[in-house]
């Protein structure tokens, strides 16, 4: 991943384009919490993204939030994987 | 719990082997509560004294640096059984504890 | 003259391939389990897989053996004896709620319960026995219930550990869940429990030696002299999920729940010698 | 109510002195200054007015090559050296170096056993002091930091 942009550069964010990028970080978060995969500091990337969004940094906001979707991504990837793999490696 | 002292005595012929072991946070002064973030303040024994009926057959000086639940042993001559040895121990905040054992 | 020979073969080639599914039940498993790690380190006594990572560094075997001739969780035993024998408010007592008065059953947790149909552990036990009684559990990581345990634990040593998978499909459904548990790989890590335990047993991560599975639940709780205190199997999975990067369970979680049943079932036959003292 | 307090502090602790003090020997003050020293050489010279001790091989230093946990590392001292005083241990990378002090009167045994901190990989050294004057014998001990057990 990129280096994060610095803060209010005045790139062209919205609050609506933050919330929604959030939204779908917590959306896929829900989806790996459901498989009993969700990864550590997910939640908190999440959380951490809404508290810069409520102070209008909205691009570290997104920044943060995209790194949730990610995460929330990858290990509902892992958990879909693991349902057949993890029989390759029990002791036979 | 009564005394947050354990002592075992072993008797080799007039020398007894002890062991001791006792309960106490030993805190350094430079840890930190995990939850709170507050910096625990030093808390540790300075002197733990045995006396085997009434004679010192040992003292230490402890620093922070005993570890935590602290344990000690040593040997000393002269021991029967029937004697009585007492660990006791103060600390910087001026607590104590100790605890007698009969040897046998 | 080749053909009935050829066909024997694919018939019994055939017979091989379907019995295979069948044939990995939890004793297949659990033999396996120990044979994998006889072959690993022919050199250690399947007897002392109970002492964890001791068991394979000779090195940290001697300071271990420094604090165990005098272990700090000897203060717990003896305040979990206290409480044991401190009655309810209703009169009633921990003993009433276990076999032989809950003295020397140990090995005989985590316990499938088929009428309600779940894992029963040793910590849940106890806090049952406690709401049941009419008083209020203790959390999963109060030093009471900790102590209770190493109690339970102590009167229990040098019995051998003998978890039962009764003739029940939810009880075979919750080992099979512990099981794939062990060997899923989850969190930002993606390591699987196997990975460390089972694939690279006797290996470092940085300057830890990682453990053999086997033996692992014989000796909670555990004194960690990195925390000063006592600290239950389920808080040690916490640990671990976490060291991973996934999200941990909350303790007597289902999963962890299901994880110790398949993990004791592992280590049948092998001594209970808990409580124990680790790093 | 800083002042009283501090007026109740002196009372307890004299009265624990009193207490304390053994009929056989008197005790040493716990050495403040040498507890509170930074260097080796300064806690050596507060404890025993000089930081010289001469490498003996009749001390045994019984202590880990590696530790397995900084917190509690196990070190033992045993010497066949006549009429000890004292055995005192002295971890030099650590932030006050004298870690603790042993009185031994006539009749103990020179063998002494306890648990140390360590912040780091440090010479070890068993400090004896005799009649005859300053022992010692040093040994390194590494810490290392953990991954998750430790």
């Amino acid at each position: 991943m990129n280096a994060a942009p610095p803060a209010e550069s005045g790139a062209p964010v919205s609050a609506e384009t933050a919330a929604g990028v959030i939204e779908q970080a917590e959306a896929a978060r829900r989806k790996a919490a459901e498989l009993r995969a969700e990864w550590l500091e997910t939640r908190d990337l999440i959380a951490q993204a809404q508290k810069e969004a409520d102070l209008g940094h909205l691009l570290q906001a997104v920044e943060l939030a995209e790194r949730a979707r990610r995460q929330g991504e990858l290990a509902v990837a892992q958990a879909e994987r693991e349902a057949e793999a993890w029989q390759r490696r029990v002791v036979r | 719990m009564a005394s947050k002292i354990k002592v075992k005595v072993k008797l080799k012929g007039d020398v007894a082997e002890v062991k001791s072991l006792m309960l106490h946070p030993m805190e350094t002064g430079s840890r930190k509560d995990p939850d709170s973030g507050a910096t625990i303040p030093v808390h540790h024994i300075t002197e733990l004294t045995f006396l085997n009926n009434g004679e010192t057959v040992m003292a230490v000086h402890c620093s922070t640096a005993v570890s935590r639940d602290p344990f000690f042993s040593f040997s000393f001559t002269g021991a029967k059984a029937g004697d009585t040895l007492e660990v006791r121990w103060v600390d910087n905040k001026g607590e104590s504890d100790s605890v007698e054992t009969v040897l046998g | 003259m080749l053909r009935p020979a050829f066909c024997r073969l694919l018939l019994l080639c055939l017979a091989a391939i379907l019995s295979l599914p069948a044939l990995a039940g939890p004793e297949e498993d659990r033999e396996a389990f120990r044979a994998y790690f006889s072959q690993r380190f022919p050199d250690v006594p399947l007897d002392e897989y109970v002492n964890g990572i001791y068991a394979l560094d000779p090195k940290a075997r001697e300071q271990w053996l420094d604090i165990e001739q005098f272990p700090p969780y000897e203060f717990a035993v003896e305040q979990g004896e206290v409480l044991f024998r401190q009655a309810f408010a209703n009169g009633g007592g921990y003993a009433d709620c276990f076999d032989n008065g809950g003295i020397g059953i140990r090995q005989h947790y985590p316990r499938f319960d088929p009428a309600l149909g779940e894992v029963v552990t040793l910590e849940l036990a106890l806090n049952r026995c406690r709401t049941r009684n009419g008083e209020s559990a203790y959390a999963w990581d109060s030093d009471e219930l900790v102590a209770l345990s190493a109690y339970m634990a102590w009167t229990s040593r040098g019995k051998a550990i003998d978890v039962e998978i009764p003739d029940d499909p939810n009880a075979l459904a919750a080992y099979e869940a512990g099981k794939r548990f062990y060997y899923s790989k989850r969190g930002q890590l993606n390591f699987a429990c196997s990975d460390c335990h089972v694939t690279s047993a006797g290996a470092y991560v940085r300057a830890d030696h990682l453990s053999a599975s086997l033996g692992h639940p014989s000796h909670f709780p555990v004194y960690r002299s990195k925390l000063g205190r006592l600290i239950s199997l389920h808080s040690r999975f916490y640990g671990c999920v976490r060291d991973v990067r996934a999200r941990p369970f909350e303790e007597q979680s289902e999963e962890y729940r299901n994880l110790e049943y398949f993990l004791t079932y592992m280590s049948n036959g092998l001594m209970v010698n808990g409580p124990g003292a680790r790093k | 109510m800083q002042l009283s307090r501090r007026l109740f502090l002196q009372g307890s602790v004299a009265l624990a002195a009193l207490l304390a003090i053994p009929r056989a020997l008197v005790a040493a003050a716990w050495p403040e200054k040498a507890f509170a020293s930074k260097a080796a050489s300064e806690a050596m010279t507060a404890l025993f007015g000089t930081d010289q001790a001469t490498p003996s091989s009749a001390i045994s230093l019984d202590a880990p090559e590696i530790a397995e946990n900084g917190a509690v590392v196990p070190i033992s001292v045993e010497t066949t050296l006549e009429n000890v005083r004292s055995v005192s241990i002295v971890v030099e990378k650590n932030p006050r170096p004298l870690a603790v002090s042993f009185e031994i009167p006539p009749g103990t045994l020179p063998d002494v056993a306890c648990r140390i901190k360590m912040g780091q990989t440090s010479q070890v050294m068993a400090v004896v002091k005799t009649d005859d004057g300053l022992f010692s014998a040093a040994k390194e001990v590494k810490v290392t930091i953990g991954g998750c057990g430790g």
